[in-house]
């Protein structure tokens, strides 16, 4: 492993270089730009594939490796060294993130091919995947929050990427802006965690702080867990910062694939498992994470049934799935290793889903409206079998990668915790009818794109499959979400392969058999897609969305998210900031002002004195000597001087 | 030895004499009209020795003892009042020597076309400016709180001709007149304290002809009370300069109408003073004082900090907007100092040195947007739409943006974070709980940063706006060493923090190590 | 006869004197008044002189008159200069400077 | 056969005084025995010579004084190095004062009227002006105001510095109604100057008289040895020599200009010739202030050692006078629109400062007193220079409603005294600007500047004197008062000349006249026209700078050179005022 550890900054800095030639370059590199950012993200890939299959030939004890680089910072007591820790945890991610960063890369050769600013896209995007490793590889919370943020801006500028010059610009601005700031009220949670540990354990560096973990008191380690959790949240759109992931599906596609699907969201799932330890030592902040994820589950779930942008949808469901995630990273060492494989296999199929609709999109002239596609699986045969396999993997269906990963943690989820059967309960049905539901969405999302019988397209569409470079990837990417789950799951290979980092996990009995868990599960899942098909497909789709529920009306407005939002927080944040606003300028500025002017007017009091009428004048001085043989009887009364010194 | 640093205040005075004789040779050689004449290069060469001779004095100044004040110089100045001219910098000083001299020549180069073809204002304007550079130099290298004083003051005079007298707002007099009344009245304040430290320390022994070495002071024992009104008294000062909430009325209105170079002059540099002050005033010479003051002091940054990020975030106005952010830091600033912890002390004082480069990066980029205005207009709304216009401008603008919203990964990152952990950790009372109340700057931060990016760089370009030029060369130079900056000490920080440890250990040593009063309170209550 | 008396003369004729000051218009009769300041000045004077035995005080006096005469002297050319061109006299006409 | 035994007198100990008003009676033959043509150079030569050599023989006394303070004529001189420093400051800044006064400016007319005692407005004065009549006997009485001001503070005996007060004040009330232009006004600062003068003048000497009752003397070394030796006559009635101690007080604290003492400062310098107000501000209040000092410190030798209630309340009435006299002085001064006015103003607002030093009530302060004096008076004299220099010029007269402005015909009025008239000045002539404005910061005590250092030695006689909250106040007021410096610096650094309409002024009966013939007749004779005079066209005035003829350019760069010297290298001078803090012989 030492000797091929050498490569491992490689993997930040090849598309680090590549972005700073973008971005520095300009102009001048628009011609092969967009190829320099695909060999910079393969390059990093490669270097990903060399530590992988050495990290194999490694013994499992001796996979984790921390590499430093330079001294950061020292000053003050906090030493903090520029490292990347190399694990098997890091290291799946950093797989997830070059390999499918590439195939996205590559997709969007072909994706953006007509945009002028193609080669600043594969600037941000490098920037995003420089940033990304730089958050899994990091060996310190500080470090771990350099990239977290950097992942923000780049998702930022991505969201933002089409912010001029549209009639859309505007919106797609403000969405960027709200992610962006959203994530930064998560990010408050990560400084105040480095805080606390920094006073508690005097460091923030995985190898001092984790090892603690234990020691910390339990108030402690509840506080450190919760502001982690909260910048979980911010990060991986859980609920209550869930409102910036629809808006965000403003950018161009690929990037709501790469970065708002398969890798930047779900970095909360990974901090959350990184942390492990801290949240071990807190039961409270444990069960909140999982309540989070039980209710963002949820959520998502219900806001994907009646979206009928396929963007918008996809994003919901993303939510949903990390929620599953996130419910699994609440349960400890059993729930650990199906969290991040379900990250894996929803990286991929969920990457696959997007680009998938990426394809439609690109077909059908922009149009993200599913009640304007219908009939596509003739006109889209590559993309179509490609996103049924990714919708299979999604309703969990075995054998593709979705049941193995999802299946765990519902099982998982199943698990009492110290004996409090209610919570195995209750998180389990919501599981179990979260996958229910996923599966009424998906199949919702598949049969208004592809099926129907009778296409509701708008004027003068011509749909047909995009070049090769744009298929390939979705080929590629099916392969994925039918296999991996399968390739990876069977005999725990993966639970195996993350024993090192997140612990061996007794295996507990859930409260039902395995078996009982998984029939169910499939058969809720079997009639939520029939029920879809039969709305869906078999029925004609109105053009125009009807009115609906009250339910649906809900879901329709994300369960009234940016209502909620603009009530509880904007109003009163604007009414306070008004009031600062107010107070500045008539209290504090006009309270400056009013020295000004009181010497002003006693200045034009005292004036008034000074009358010209030299009688006046020496009646002042009289009156003078009047004062002053006063002041001096009044010494003598008072007793005492002024405080001098005699 | 050689007089670094007399020769560092020295050589900017002669520059600006000799820019200003250079209206002689003007007048028998230069054209005879609308010639843009000496002035301009004379300063930047001028300056640019300048940064010659800085990096000279940084190769004498030893990082191993960054705490000890190096080059020191002391001679007699006026021994009758006590008052002598010593120079000396700690590593921080040093920082704060090195913040001035290299932002003088991008400012110079930043206001090359300012003052349009006037050869008189452009003469006087950058005179000002390299007499301002002296004095700044000097006061962050002053060891006797007399010189220290004069300097603190004098440096006033130079900064009021170039708001008052360059601006471009309408406001200019006012506000020139605004910053003038408030920095002279915590100065005059500050003077009654430095009058009575004198008597204080002449008579607790100190020898009165070299009482104001602030060595020589930071021995002496003034007594619970005096040692309180003392501080006060120095700390409104200060406190005006950094500017602090609510004695922060002068700096958007100087912001507002101050030219960007001048802005950046003051408040990314002159302005430092005040946090300079009470890092190496305030808390070695009022120790007890300093302890008993801070948690109010803390409060008042947090309020700070979160009060101009609010007023930042309501401006329709882009310079005042970027006035109104640097409250918002310097409120960090002051609870990193005034929590007593060596981590926030350092992240305080290398956010000093941050600070500067980003926002003197954000008002000299933001004066470059409006110099482009065909009506040179300030406000936020008369711009839209210019990512597409002018994408470098945009960019620049916003990794400037970013850097003022202490994006991880450039340097304000670090120190925002050293303070903010430090201050969890902090000795004063209520300590960490003002360090959480404080992270919601952060938030804020992205909201006006991205907000005003947001505003004038998105959405369809405004008409008549539709053709600006991008940034030229000229404009690049200025803006590439700051970005520069921030990027290599974020991605290094360890190259600033080297001269910025030592002294805070000390600084928080000094402040720690007296023994709290039994009852400070009581004592008080005797006192009185 | 104490000498208290004499003193409270001299301090009631610089009272009168002072009052007259105040009092009057006319700058002359306001002159005049000063002048009964100054005699009573002396009246203080010579009294003292006696009381203490010394002839310092009545040398005193003497310098107090060629004063007064003095202040006569350039007060009353103003005066008269301001009369000629005002063609009055009183102090309450000149009141341009004020404020 | 009695024996005459001449007394012996040091005559080089009185040199200083004696070389200055010696000259002053030369002045006076000269005007009778030299030809007009050559009076003016001859009277400028000898008094000019006349104080340089009084400074020198000030600068030749000075090791001596120094190492043994002397008294002359039985304490008549008493000079003591405080003393001896206040005669060469004084002839320092009267020689600078001189030079201003003797500047005939670029317009050929020096600030004084060709006869001062021709009726404003009538043919005498007009004829009087056209012969070219001048009136050079201003100079011996400056000589004399000189004089009076070197002995002021130079004797021991009260009755000395009765006789001193008068020869200062009586030709400073003639000095004052002698002004070429604004003639009214200026024999209205002279009428009020001498009404007030006579009555602060009668209040001392019946302070002298009470303190002579109580103590049997009126030289203040010997009263205070009596008081404390004690079995005086009316050892009881301490109420005798605090009465009297205030009023010789009272009458100082007239001549300093402090509250509430002051009113006729303002009117007084408004309206006196400019080069005599600048004399006389800067002078004046040297003498004035160091003949306090001398008679405050010498009383509480004696009198705070027996009683030293009697001490604080002394320092009671100086410390509220300080108060009030700063509070007054910085207010009233920022709302004023006179340029002039204003620096009378700023001149009470000094004397507060002034006195918040002398409220410390300890030896050290004759130093700084003396230092404050020199800042001040540089600043001033130099500040008044300036004035004389500014100046209104005629643009244009228009003869009726439907006319439009004539041809400029450039005459040059009278001084321009409106703030507002001031604005662009900076342009116009921006070394005088340059000069100005240092005055003025030097005034408000920023640092660098001759005033910073004054400043910071009189706050540190009140807290060294334990009155650290008075030095507080006196902080404050310096706020303010930098405030109203700042008005007028912003006016004429930043503000264009065209920002400002130009105001129209209705020019008084000289500027008439000198029009050469513009209003033929010369206005009525009746008070209400010469306010108003009743012209057929109404005037428009812009602002011009004339330029000096030498003298006062001299004078304004000296004091400009000497305010920028104390401020960053005070330590010489600063070094010699300290050896002036001795007291007693």
């Amino acid at each position: 492993m030492n000797d091929v550890i050498g490569l491992a900054p490689w993997l930040v800095g090849f598309p680090l270089i590549g972005a700073a030639v973008l971005l520095l370059g300009g102009r001048a590199t628009d011609r092969w730009g967009h190829w320099l950012g695909v060999a910079a993200s393969a390059a990093s890939a490669v270097v990903a594939f060399i530590l992988m299959f050495r990290m194999i030939g490694t013994p499992p004890e001796e996979r984790a490796v921390d590499h430093g680089l330079w001294t950061w910072l020292s000053a003050g007591g906090l030493d903090v060294d520029l490292g990347l820790r190399l694990d098997p945890l890091s290291l799946t991610f950093v797989m997830l993130v070059t390999f499918v960063g590439t195939l996205i890369h590559v997709y969007s050769v072909a994706y953006m091919d007509h945009d002028v600013d193609r080669r600043r896209f594969f600037a941000y995007l490098n920037l995003f995947v420089a940033a990304m490793l730089t958050l899994v590889l990091a060996d310190s919370y500080l470090l771990l929050f350099v990239g977290w943020e950097g992942v923000g801006v780049a998702s930022y500028l991505l969201i933002g990427f089409w912010d001029t010059g549209r009639p859309s610009a505007r919106e797609n601005a403000v969405a960027a802006k709200k992610a962006f700031v959203m994530n930064r009220v998560g990010d408050m949670g990560l400084i105040a965690a480095m805080a606390i540990l920094f006073a508690t354990v005097g460091s923030v560096s995985f190898a001092d702080v984790l090892p603690a973990a234990g020691g910390l008191s339990e108030t402690t380690a509840t506080a450190v867990g919760l502001c982690l959790l909260l910048a979980a949240c911010g990060k991986s759109a859980q609920f209550p910062l869930q409102a910036w992931l629809g808006d965000a599906m403003a950018g161009p596609t690929p990037v709501s694939a790469l970065i708002h699907a398969a890798t930047m969201v779900t970095a909360g799932v990974y901090l959350m498992v990184r942390s492990g330890p801290i949240l071990e030592a807190a039961p409270t902040a444990q069960l909140v994470v999982v309540v989070v994820g039980a209710v963002t589950l949820l959520f998502g779930a219900v806001v994907g049934t009646a979206k009928d942008d396929i963007k918008k949808a996809l994003a919901a469901s993303t939510m949903s799935q990390i929620g599953y995630m996130m419910l699994a990273a609440g349960l400890g060492p059993a729930g650990y290793a199906f969290a991040i494989f379900h990250l894996l296999t929803h990286g991929f199929f969920k990457a696959g889903l997007f680009l998938g609709a990426g394809s439609v999109m690109h077909a059908m002239g922009d149009q993200t409206d599913m009640r304007r596609f219908g009939g596509l699986s003739r006109f889209l045969p590559i993309t179509w079998i490609t996103m049924g396999l990714g919708w299979l993997a999604i309703l969990g269906i075995p054998p593709f990668s979705g049941f193995w990963s999802k299946d765990g943690i519902i099982e998982a989820a199943f698990v009492p915790v110290d004996g409090q059967p209610w919570r195995a309960w209750v998180f389990g049905s919501v599981a179990v009818l979260g996958a229910a539901i996923t599966a009424f969405y998906m199949t919702r999302l598949f049969f208004m794109t592809f099926g129907g019988r009778r296409p509701r397209w708008t004027e003068n569409q011509h749909p047909h499959e995009g070049s090769p470079l744009m298929w390939w990837p979705l080929v590629f990417l099916g392969v994925g979400s039918a296999a991996l789950g399968a390739v990876l799951g069977i005999g725990g290979t993966f639970t195996t392969w993350l024993e090192p980092v997140v612990g061996h996990a007794e295996h507990h009995e859930p409260v039902l058999p395995v078996p009982a868990i998984i029939t169910v599960t499939l058969v809720l899942v079997v009639l939520g897609a029939a029920l879809a098909f039969r709305m869906y497909a078999v029925a004609l789709v109105p053009e125009e969305a009807p009115r609906g529920s009250f339910l649906t009306r809900a879901a329709r407005k994300d369960l009234y998210q940016d209502a909620a939002n603009e009530t509880l927080v904007v109003l009163p944040a604007h009414g306070v900031a008004r009031l600062v606003q107010v107070g500045d300028r008539d209290v504090v500025d006009r309270g400056w002002g009013v020295l000004p002017l009181a010497v002003s007017w006693f200045g034009a009091m005292f004036r008034k004195a000074q009358t010209g009428y030299v009688r006046s004048y020496a009646a002042g001085m009289a009156g003078g000597v009047l004062v002053i043989a006063v002041v001096a009887w009044l010494v003598i009364q008072l007793g005492g001087g002024l405080g001098g010194a005699q | 030895m050689f007089p670094w640093l007399t020769v560092l205040v020295a050589w900017p005075l002669v520059g600006a004499a000799v820019v200003g004789l250079s209206a002689l040779v003007r007048r028998r050689t230069g054209p005879a009209g609308g010639g843009t004449g000496l002035a301009r290069p004379l300063a930047l060469v001028f300056s640019l020795v300048e940064v010659g001779l800085l990096v000279g004095a940084f190769l004498a100044f030893d990082t191993g003892a960054a705490a000890e004040h190096q080059l020191a110089e002391q001679h007699a100045w006026i021994p009758q009042i006590g008052a002598s001219y010593a120079v000396g910098v700690d590593g921080v000083g040093l920082l704060l020597v090195a913040l001035s001299v290299v932002l003088v020549p991008l400012v110079l180069l930043a206001a090359w076309r300012e003052q349009g073809r006037d050869e008189v204002r452009l003469r006087r304007f950058v005179a000002l400016v390299l007499l301002l550079e002296a004095f700044m130099v000097a006061v962050f290298s002053a060891r006797d709180v007399f010189l220290f004083y004069v300097l603190f003051e004098a440096m006033l005079i130079p900064a009021y001709f170039l708001i008052g007298g360059f601006g471009q707002g309408a406001g200019r007099r006012r506000a020139a007149v605004k910053f003038l009344m408030f920095s002279l009245g915590g100065g005059l304040i500050m003077l009654a304290a430095v009058i009575a430290l004198y008597f204080l320390a002449v008579d607790a022994g100190v020898d009165p002809r070299q009482a104001f070495l602030v060595g020589q002071l930071t021995a002496v024992d003034l007594g619970t009370v005096a040692e309180r009104l003392m501080f006060v008294g120095f700390f409104i000062a200060f406190a005006i300069k950094a500017p602090m909430v609510p004695v922060h009325s002068w700096l958007p209105d100087v912001a507002g109408n101050a030219t960007p170079g001048t802005s950046t002059l003051l408040i990314c540099v002159l302005d430092k003073v005040g946090t300079f002050g009470m890092l190496t005033l305030c808390l070695p010479l009022f120790p007890e004082a300093s302890r008993w003051a801070a948690p109010f002091v803390i409060a008042l940054a947090v309020v700070s900090v979160l009060y101009g990020a609010i007023m930042a975030i309501m401006q329709t106005d882009l310079l005042r907007l970027v006035g109104w952010t640097s409250v918002s830091h310097f409120g960090f600033i002051i609870l990193g100092i005034f929590t007593f912890t060596p981590l926030g002390t350092a992240g305080s004082s290398f956010m000093m040195l941050n600070h500067g480069l980003a926002t003197g990066a954000l008002f000299l980029v933001a004066g470059f947007l409006v110099s482009r205005h065909p009506e040179r207009s300030q406000k936020i709304a008369a711009y839209s739409g210019l990512r597409s216009v002018t994408p470098v401008l945009a960019g620049t603008f916003l990794v400037a943006g970013l850097a003022t919203l202490s994006l991880p990964g450039l340097a304000t990152f670090v120190s925002e974070i050293m303070v903010l952990i430090g201050a969890f950790g902090g000795s004063p009372a209520g300590s960490a709980a003002w360090a959480i109340a404080a992270i919601p700057g952060v938030v804020l931060a992205a909201v006006y940063v991205l907000l005003t990016y947001q505003k004038i760089f998105t959405g369809a370009p405004a008409a008549g706006l539709e053709a600006l030029p991008d940034l030229r060369v000229r404009e690049r130079v200025v803006a590439a060493p700051l970005v520069a900056g921030l990027l290599v000490l974020g991605l290094v920080p360890s190259l600033a923090l080297t001269y910025v440890d030592a002294p805070a250990e000390q600084s928080v040593a000094a402040v720690t190590a007296v023994d709290e009063p039994a009852d400070a309170a009581a004592q008080m209550g005797s006192d009185k | 006869m104490d000498v208290t008396n004499y003193v409270v003369l001299a301090a009631v004729l610089f009272a009168i004197g002072a009052t007259t000051v105040l009092l009057r218009r006319n700058a002359i009769v306001v002159f005049m008044g000063v002048e009964l300041m100054l005699n009573a000045t002396n009246l203080a004077f010579v009294t003292f002189a006696r009381m203490h035995g010394d002839l310092t005080g009545q040398v005193l006096a003497f310098f107090v008159m060629v004063v007064a005469a003095a202040e006569v002297v350039v007060g009353l050319a103003i005066i008269v200069t301001i009369f000629r061109t005002r063609r009055s006299a009183s102090v309450d006409d000149v009141n341009l400077l004020r404020g | 056969m009695t024996t005459f035994v001449p007394p012996e007198i040091d005559w080089l100990a009185l040199a200083p005084l004696l070389v200055v008003l010696g000259a002053g009676v030369v002045g006076i033959l000269v005007e009778a025995f030299v030809p007009a043509r050559a009076r003016r150079t001859t009277q400028i030569v000898l008094t000019l010579a006349a104080l340089a050599g009084g400074f020198a023989v000030v600068a030749v006394l000075w090791p001596q004084i120094v190492a043994q303070p002397v008294q002359v004529l039985g304490g008549s001189v008493t000079l003591t190095p405080f003393a001896l420093g206040t005669q060469g400051l004084v002839a320092a800044l009267a020689f600078l004062g001189v030079l201003v006064v003797a500047d005939r400016t670029s317009t050929g007319q020096d600030a004084f009227a060709p006869s001062a005692s021709a009726v404003p407005g009538t043919s005498y004065e007009d004829l009087a002006r056209r012969s070219g009549l001048e009136q050079t006997e201003i100079y011996p009485l400056l000589l004399f105001a000189a004089g009076g001001m070197m002995l002021f503070a130079s004797t021991d005996d009260l009755i000395v510095m009765f006789i001193a007060l008068e020869v200062l004040s009586l030709p400073l009330y003639v000095l004052c109604a002698t002004a070429r232009r604004r003639r009214l006004l200026s024999q209205e600062a002279a009428a009020k100057y001498f009404l007030l003068g006579a009555f602060a003048s009668a209040l001392f000497i019946f302070g002298v008289a009470l303190i002579y009752g109580f103590a049997g003397t009126v030289r203040l070394l010997v009263i205070a040895q009596r008081v404390q030796q004690g079995g005086l006559p009316l050892e009881g009635m301490t109420v005798l020599l605090v009465a009297g101690v205030l009023l010789v007080t009272v009458g100082l604290l007239f001549k300093v200009g402090a509250v509430p003492f002051h009113a006729w400062t303002p009117d007084v310098y408004t309206g006196a010739p400019t080069p005599i107000t600048g004399f006389m501000a800067a002078c004046t209040k040297v003498a004035a202030v160091a003949a306090l000092v001398v008679v405050l410190y010498r009383i509480t030798i004696g009198v705070g050692a027996v009683s030293p209630e009697t001490m604080q309340q002394l320092q009671a009435v100086i410390v509220v006078v300080a108060v009030l006299t700063m509070a007054v002085g910085t207010v009233v001064g920022s709302v004023q629109s006179d340029v002039k006015r204003l620096l009378a103003y700023s001149s009470i607002a000094h004397a507060g400062f002034l006195l918040v030093g002398v409220a410390g009530f300890r030896p050290e302060v004759q130093a700084s007193t003396l230092f404050y004096l020199l800042a001040y008076g540089v600043a001033t004299i130099g500040a008044f220079g300036v004035v004389t220099l500014v100046r209104e010029r005629r643009v244009g007269a228009t003869s009726g409603e439907d006319n439009g402005p004539v041809e400029d015909d450039g005459v040059v009025l009278g001084e321009a005294t409106e703030i507002a008239q001031w604005a662009g000045l900076g342009r116009k002539a921006p070394w005088l600007t340059a000069a100005f404005a240092l005055f003025l910061l030097s005034m408000a005590g920023i640092p660098l500047t001759a005033g910073f250092i004054a400043k910071f030695g009189a706050f540190s006689g009140a807290t060294n004197g334990g009155l650290w909250w008075l030095a507080v106040l006196g902080v404050l007021a310096s706020v303010v008062a930098v405030a109203f410096y700042l008005r007028l610096l912003v006016v004429m650094v930043f503000r264009r000349a065209d920002d400002e309409t130009v105001p129209e002024r209705v020019p008084d009966a000289e500027d008439l006249g000198e029009g050469a013939g513009a209003s033929g007749a010369p206005a009525g004779v009746g008070t209400a026209t010469l306010v108003t005079p009743q012209v057929t066209a109404s005037q428009q005035v812009a602002v011009t700078v004339v330029r000096s003829r030498g003298p006062a350019a001299v004078a304004i760069a000296v004091c400009a050179v000497v305010t920028v010297i104390l401020g960053v290298f005070p330590s010489p001078v600063l070094g010699l005022v300290e050896q002036a803090s001795k007291f007693v012989p």
